[in-house]
């Protein structure tokens, strides 16, 4: 993409509209081609390379709030962790689209990389992906199937992404059309929380919306610059950005 | 790690990280290669017998290791920091020049004065046709008795000082007699003919002076049988060898039970 | 010592010849396709030697690969010829409408993206840049098979030194990355896996 | 010359050394390394271009438009046509190869034929009263089984009614109007007073609501915080099952304000707000707002007379944005709750759901595509997802099957003899509705337990992943090699 | 067969006695059922998959990679004797080398051997080698580890080669012979390995970012932990070899090395450790009080969870680092062989429950402010295969000792005193 000028594809995620309907979990475990979880896979083991966290502010009774948290792979882009420390560049921060990209045929499990994560947005594949036989023939043709033994993460549906450019090219334009490039989860949520775009585009809703005031990054004082910004008016949920703000019960 | 490896994006860290690796790796594999090529010179010229009998002396305990000039009773006591080599020993001289007051009797075993005798049980004579005779001493003799089977040099080989003469076998126990001098094998004798080799010395090399003459024979045998008492005397108990009866013929036959191996290696100074 | 030193001889001569000349022969599995097609009597009779006739691109972009046995059916409902190889399509696949179970040379891994729209359209490549004759090929060359990683031989290409190699011949990663190279396209993994 | 130990070993010296010169190692270790990544025991995806068609999902009466995206004449990915799918929707292509497929006629668990199931319903038909259960009235297919209950002596036809119509029954009642035409014009409204319904989480089709959400205010007053309470922009917490209380209460405050006119629930203002457990003034607030942003509307989750009267006080009836009649609505009919006590069989359709069965029927043939749950009768196999063609009851319009069925599956209307009518599309209208309040409803029993539990699409983290199906939802049933449902 | 006829004469060096060869297999025959078991289990972990563990998403390092960090940090002694002896000329410690060399090598062996079961598609390990990223710090410690592994199996070939079945074929002698006159080049080579992938192992936690419990500042690219790591290895190295030749000088009944050698390793092993608990001191401090609040995380936070209170820290600084620096460094303490083997003891454990904090309890504690503590144990296989490497060590120790020299000093020390009052007759 020597022609095309390098973009920063981001997300936006509105907590105020999340219902924790799971449904961009759903699609982005159809899209990723994941297998369904094994009999012995617990929420500590599974593949869900998009994860909604349900998350209270320790009240009880009337006053007890919950928030929905979408917490996927932030393609971090400054000392991005887990690309500095894979031994052998099974992870790359691509310099064209900004997407931190997982390499499954090059990685060979040492699972640093999720010992490095500060999002724990990496998944380990324990077993071998197992179908019910047949359901094979529902896969997803424009991802690659992983084994087991490696690591995966969200890559921003660049499957999706290549397909936008086959459009473009097959259309002559040099660029894509940005409304073609949606991620499974993008697509899937019904109050459209998740906003997705170039955060290098002015124009570009994502881009205003992360210099909304009540946006936020989680742990933005790691300094590795997430490209993943949360939104909310509430001002508890504002405060999970860092830790230790404030006691926080968990589901 | 090579360059034009598919994707291999080179930077700067990259060359350093791997000159280094590179380094570390070339005086690894230069370090091996100098010594496979070293040891293969080594046995090319034949210096592995140096180095097997340097070896071996290391691993001999201290009391075997005692100088010709206490056998001789020349000196109080002294062990031996050159591996027998008195040829080279620079106080070889100082320690000759003293008076000896070894006694004259052998144990009543055969040891002719006129022949010189190797640590390692075997002895050499001159003869008149210049030949040297290489042959086992009485003592080796008597405690290996017949030997099964003798494994002698080709003639024509060269053989090294203190390096491999000729190979026993007796009772399983495989016996390696160390060929006391160096010189060419011209003709190869038998137990039965008391002489196992006739060797071709060139003069230059005619210098014996690691072999033990004289009176520092029956010094030297009186170690050895007391080496023999303590390493035959079963488990624990007190040597019963009589002191001064003569050695039997065949005692590895007549004492089928005793560490044979741990004799013989004592006796021909292997470890 | 020459004794050793022949014998050494002899075994270094015996792996070369394992190496170079046992080991292509062993590595690959000749397999034969579902039968005999020629592209030249097609170009012929259709009237017209682009392969995108039958191997459409689509306007958005996907490549429709091996034209589909409903493709095949347009003309041959019935044998057109006497060619066996036409009544085993005509029999085992138009009647029952199967797809034909093609053995595809330059087939790419499950985890390589190769995109034909950005090749023909965009980077405007001619089909022969890769896929060499074949086009006007009038029998199907043997179709070899990597057996322990399932490839086709065209990926590492003919030669197992890939030595000398015709440009169409051996679709490595370094192959593309060299083309990529030289267009001056700076290549993440992100551009060609999926 | 016989070769010696030191022979072999210098041959095989020569072998190892120069090994290193030939491809050997290096091809192997490349080799090696590739097939880890094609082990033969990973499924690859379908082979063969890929090309989207449009169709209708048929999981539940949302009817949700489907681009299907499809590749060697398989599913292989779904989204949503005018808007998103829910959480069940993007794993449905799969459940046709669910382990639980039913391909085989099953009569109380043990498998028979097709032609033993016909004989059996003709033996019923003949013997007794049986019952048709349409789980979705209004498609092509209710037609048949509405014309086969009038042709056979004794059958009738009755209906599944959805949790959100039984809601509307009292509505119904005072506008005087079949339950069947009321519907909710969301689409227009600003400001939505939920008592515990469950409207974020699957309630009137699993998007609806959230889709239109964004546009409009919930406000939610509910016992237990639900995930509709987490989202809605303000929570009001009430006693458990007091929402009839907080109705009249409110409709109190509306007429103190002099924001509505009409009769006066009996019991007063104070007692229904402590019935409640509500303050006075947030009552009071809650009015205001009510009747500030209006169109607002009251949706309660089960059939409170109290809610309905409330609605018609606030002029929520028949106005836009609030609880509208339409034309073209199916013919009114039972609901399969009110069929007689005894009957002879029942003819369940594969829209039914899985846990649903008339009383008293002796003996139940039951459509399905997936087993599950109590394999009482007969368990007949039903096409699976996009396997038939299906109509939208809102708009007539019809979505054709894109997906071969397995063998033996057949469809009702098929098993009934009838053939499948065109598609009439329906141009559905809102249709004016003018309803007076004559006097405060008596507080009659709120009807049976609302099936809220069935539209409340549990929260499933997706350790399930795609496996998330409309039967695991409602049933108990572990896919084989299922993960674990983690509530 | 009495017990101490010894079969296995041949292969056994003259002068030197050996328990007999039945006594001998009945020693190996427990750990060699531990090796079974653990190959059983490396068995199942290979053709199953990790899942036969109980690690998960959150603890992707567990049991297996602290005892990785575990014995290379023990294993330290078998370079840092090497440098002692051929750069620093310490010539007395050449009695316990050629044990310390073994003992590195059953180590780095060990730590590989767990490496390719721990690793998800072990057929791939070459990639690190093929595509290495020089910025991970895990490339590093591939590489030397790796490199460090060859230097070691070079030093451990001329012992092989000194058995004295062996030594009779010349070529082999020779070879032993050479290699032997060039072993302080593979000794410099090997400490300067060493003290790379030592501190790479700690630069392993010090670099992660997300992980402010083990983020560290440091000079220019190597953390803090860099250093700390490659101190607390050598501190503990000599302390490992004193405890190691005590036990199996214990096991013997035989006096192996003189006791100036013991107290040689107490002196530098003492000094080490407390230069290390110094260093150790001043990093935790920074940490708690500049790195840590800095990227928002209070220094009461990391020791509010579970079992993880202040007294770990307490305990790895104070109770295993300043009492046996402190016990070493005394002369009184380290003269008596009691107190000498106890404060070598804690030095050893300081270093486990310094590799155990960073690889276990960094994955415990929670980075998001919706995070939770979590617990991981490990389950059979994972200790099944702990005990394979501890097995494969005793084993490969144990024929060692018996077949080839370790212990040059050994026959000179025949018949001394090893215990007060029982004179050894040799067994």
């Amino acid at each position: 993409m020597k022609t095309q000028k390098p973009r920063r594809y981001g997300m936006v995620i509105d907590l105020d509209r999340c219902t924790g309907c799971g449904a961009c979990m759903t699609a982005c475990a159809a899209e990723n081609n994941v297998a369904p979880g094994h009999a012995k896979a617990t929420p500590r083991t599974g593949l869900t390379p998009m994860l909604v966290q349900r998350v209270s502010n320790g009240g009880a009774g009337a006053d007890r709030r919950e928030v929905f948290i979408p917490v996927t792979c932030m393609h971090c882009e400054h000392e991005t962790p887990c690309v500095t420390v894979c031994p052998q560049q099974a992870v790359e921060l691509d310099k064209a689209t900004g997407i931190v990209n997982q390499m499954p045929q090059r990685c060979l499990g040492c699972r640093y990389c999720m010992t490095a994560c500060a999002y724990h947005a990496r998944y380990f594949n324990w077993w071998d992906p197992e179908w019910p036989v047949g359901m094979e023939r529902t896969l997803n043709p424009g991802v690659a199937v992983r084994m087991r033994g490696v690591v995966e993460k969200c890559n921003f549906c660049h499957g999706r992404l290549h397909e936008a450019e086959d459009k473009a090219a097959a259309a002559g334009k040099a660029e894509i059309d940005p409304a073609d490039y949606r991620p499974a989860c993008v697509e899937a949520c019904a109050t459209q929380a998740i906003v997705f775009g170039d955060l290098n585009d002015p124009a570009s809703d994502v881009r205003k919306a992360s210099r909304h005031e009540d946006s936020f990054r989680l742990l933005a004082r790691l300094g590795t610059e997430p490209k993943v910004y949360y939104r909310s008016k509430q001002e508890w949920v504002r405060g999970l950005a860092e830790r230790g703000q404030q006691e926080v019960r968990r589901g | 790690m090579f360059p034009g490896v598919d994707g291999f994006h080179w930077t700067f860290a990259h060359v350093i990280f791997l000159a280094i690796f590179f380094a570390v790796g070339m005086t690894i594999v230069a370090t091996t290669v100098l010594a496979i090529w070293r040891a293969h010179r080594d046995v090319k010229t034949r210096r592995v017998e140096q180095l097997r009998w340097h070896a071996e002396f290391e691993d001999l305990p201290p009391a075997e290791r005692t100088c010709r000039h206490e056998l001789a009773g020349r000196v109080e006591h002294r062990t031996c920091p050159h591996a027998f080599a008195c040829g080279t020993c620079p106080e070889y001289s100082k320690y000759a020049a003293l008076p000896t007051d070894a006694p004259e009797y052998a144990f009543g075993m055969d040891y002719p004065p006129n022949r010189l005798y190797h640590r390692g049980h075997s002895w050499v004579r001159e003869d008149e046709d210049g030949l040297v005779t290489v042959g086992l001493d009485d003592l080796a003799s008597r405690l290996v008795g017949k030997p099964d089977a003798v494994v002698l040099p080709e003639k024509g080989q060269w053989l090294e000082a203190n390096g491999t003469g000729w190979r026993l076998r007796k009772n399983g126990c495989e016996m390696r007699v160390m060929a006391p001098i160096a010189g060419e094998v011209v003709e190869t004798g038998s137990p039965a003919e008391g002489w196992y080799l006739k060797l071709r010395v060139p003069p230059e090399m005619r210098q014996w002076r690691h072999l033990l003459r004289g009176g520092e024979v029956p010094g030297w045998l009186m170690r050895e049988l007391e080496r023999l008492q303590l390493q035959l005397s079963p488990e624990g108990s007190a040597p019963s060898l009589a002191d001064g009866g003569m050695l039997v013929d065949g005692l590895m036959d007549q004492m089928p039970k005793a560490d044979w191996d741990n004799v013989m290696g004592g006796t021909f100074l292997q470890s | 010592m020459i004794r050793g030193l022949c014998f050494f001889l002899i075994g270094v001569a015996a792996i070369q010849v394992a190496g170079w000349v046992g080991l292509p022969k062993a590595l690959y599995v000749t397999k034969a396709q579902p039968f005999e097609y020629r592209h030249k009597t097609h170009a012929e009779k259709s009237g017209s030697a682009e392969c995108d006739g039958c191997h459409t691109l689509g306007a958005d972009g996907v490549f429709a690969g091996l034209p589909k046995t409903e493709s095949c059916a347009a003309c041959h409902t019935e044998p057109q010829g006497k060619s066996a190889a036409e009544a085993t399509l005509v029999s085992s696949y138009v009647k029952t409408e199967k797809e034909t179970p093609w053995l595809v040379y330059a087939r790419q891994p499950a985890n390589v993206r190769f995109s034909h729209a950005i090749h023909t359209k965009r980077a405007k490549l001619a089909c022969e840049r890769c896929h060499g004759k074949h086009g006007e090929s009038d029998t199907l060359r043997p179709y070899q098979e990597n057996r322990i990683s399932g490839y086709s031989r065209d990926i590492w290409g003919r030669s197992i030194s890939r030595w000398k190699r015709v440009a169409n011949e051996g679709m490595k990663m370094d192959d593309c990355e060299g083309c990529h190279k030289q267009q001056g396209f700076d290549t993440g993994c992100l551009s060609c896996h999926r | 010359m016989k070769p010696t130990r030191r022979d072999v070993l210098a041959l095989g010296g020569g072998a190892v050394a120069s090994v290193f010169f030939t491809p050997i190692p290096w091809k192997l270790l490349d080799d090696a390394s590739i097939w880890t990544q094609n082990w033969s025991w990973i499924p690859q995806p379908v082979k063969g271009p890929v090309e989207w068609k449009e169709s209708a999902c048929a999981l539940c009466p949302a009817s949700c438009g489907l681009r299907v995206k499809m590749a060697g004449g398989y599913a292989v990915g779904l989204s949503g046509k005018d808007g998103a799918l829910c959480a069940l929707g993007y794993g449905a292509h799969q459940m046709n190869w669910h382990p639980q497929r039913l391909t085989v006629v099953r009569h109380n668990g043990q498998p028979s034929t097709w032609a033993a199931a016909e004989a059996a319903f003709q033996k019923a038909c003949a013997e007794g009263p049986v019952a048709i259960v349409d789980g979705r009235p209004g498609r092509g297919a209710s037609q048949v089984y509405r014309q086969f209950a009038e042709k056979t002596p004794g059958a009738l036809y009755a209906v599944i009614r959805t949790p959100e119509e039984e809601a509307l029954r009292p509505v119904a009642a005072i506008a005087g109007v079949p339950v069947e035409r009321l519907g909710y014009d969301l689409e227009n409204t600003k400001l939505v007073l939920s008592l515990s319904a469950p409207l974020l989480e699957g309630w009137g089709g699993p998007q609806r609501v959230q889709r239109l959400w964004p546009a409009m205010q919930i406000i939610q007053a509910e016992a237990e915080l639900s995930r509709t309470g987490t989202c809605a922009a303000r929570r009001v917490q009430i006693k458990p099952g007091s929402e009839a209380m907080l109705a009249m209460a409110l409709a109190h405050a509306l007429l103190d304000e002099k924001l509505a006119t009409g009769p006066r629930p009996a019991m007063s203002l104070a007692e229904a707000a402590a019935l409640a457990g509500v303050e006075l003034d947030e009552v009071k607030g809650l009015a205001r707002t009510l009747a500030a942003q209006r169109p607002s509307v009251v949706i309660s989750a089960r059939p409170e007379p109290a809610v309905a009267a409330l609605n018609v006080l606030l002029g929520a009836v028949g106005a836009e944005g609030g609880i509208v009649a339409r034309n073209g609505a199916p013919a009114p009919a039972k609901s399969m709750d009110e069929l007689p006590g005894t009957l002879r069989a029942a003819l369940l359709d594969s829209t039914v759901p899985w846990d649903r069965r008339p009383a008293g029927a002796q003996e139940v043939f039951r459509f399905a595509a997936w087993r599950g749950g109590d394999e009482q009768g007969w368990m007949l196999p039903a096409p699976g997802f996009l396997e038939e063609a299906t109509d939208n009851p809102a708009t007539g319009a019809r979505a054709e099957a894109l997906l071969k069925p397995p063998a033996g599956v057949k469809t009702t209307v098929a098993f009934l003899g009838g053939e499948l009518p065109a598609a009439q599309p329906v141009e559905s209208a809102i249709v004016p509705l003018t309803c007076k309040l004559a006097a405060w409803p008596s507080a009659a029993p709120n009807g049976q337990d609302g099936r809220t539990a069935a539209w409340t699409a549990a929260w499933t983290p997706a350790v399930l992943a795609p496996l998330a199906t409309k039967l695991h939802q409602e049933s108990k049933l572990m896919p084989a090699g299922g993960g674990r449902r983690q509530a | 067969m009495a017990s101490s006829t010894l079969i296995d004469r041949r292969f056994i060096a003259r002068g030197v006695e050996r328990t007999g060869t039945a006594r001998f297999a009945m020693w190996l025959a427990p750990w060699v059922l531990l090796l079974g078991v653990g190959l059983y289990a490396a068995y199942l972990c290979l053709y199953y998959g990790l899942n036969q563990t109980n690690m998960d998403n959150r603890f992707a390092f567990g049991l297996w990679i602290f005892l990785d960090l575990s014995i290379i940090a023990l294993g330290a002694g078998a370079f840092f004797t090497g440098f002692l002896v051929y750069l620093i000329k310490m010539k007395e410690l050449k009695a316990v080398l050629n044990s310390a060399v073994v003992l590195g090598f059953i180590c780095y062996s060990g730590a590989m051997l767990v490496l390719a079961i721990d690793v998800g598609q072990p057929a791939r390990a070459w990639f690190t080698f093929w595509h290495p990223n020089t910025h991970s710090m895990l490339t590093e410690v591939t590489f030397c580890i790796s490199c460090y592994l060859v230097v070691l199996s070079l030093e451990y070939i001329p012992m092989l080669l000194k058995n004295r079945k062996l030594r009779q074929a010349p070529s082999f002698l020779a070879f032993e012979h050479q290699l032997h006159m060039l072993v302080p080049v593979l000794a410099a080579v090997g400490t300067l390995l060493s003290f790379f992938h030592q501190g790479s192992l700690g630069g392993l936690y010090g670099v992660l970012r997300g992980r402010p419990f083990a983020f560290r500042e440091g000079f220019s690219i190597w953390p803090s932990t860099f250093f700390l790591f490659i101190l607390s290895a050598i501190a503990v190295g000599p302390s490992f070899l004193a405890l190691t030749t005590r036990l199996v000088e214990k096991v013997t009944g035989k006096a192996l090395i003189p006791d100036s050698v013991y107290q040689r390793l107490g002196l530098i092993s003492g000094l080490l450790l407390a230069f290390y608990v110094a260093a150790k001191s001043i990093d935790t401090l920074v940490w708690l009080n500049v790195t840590s609040p800095a990227v928002g995380f209070a220094p009461w936070e990391h020791y509010s969870y579970g079992q993880f209170g202040i007294w770990l820290m307490a305990a790895e600084i104070g109770l295993f680092g300043l009492v046996p620096a402190g016990l070493l460094l005394w002369p009184k303490t380290r003269a008596s062989r009691g107190w000498l083997m106890t404060a070598a003891a804690l030095a050893c454990c300081g270093v486990l429950l310094n590799r155990f904090i960073l690889t276990v309890q960094t994955l415990a504690l929670p980075t998001l402010a919706f995070d939770e503590f979590m617990t991981y144990t490990p389950n059979w296989q994972e200790v099944a295969t702990f005990g394979l490497v501890v097995a494969y060590g005793v084993i490969l120790y144990s024929l060692s000792y018996r077949y080839l020299p370790l212990f040059p000093q050994e026959k000179e020390l025949a018949g001394e005193v090893i215990e007060e009052g029982t004179h050894v007759s040799g067994r």
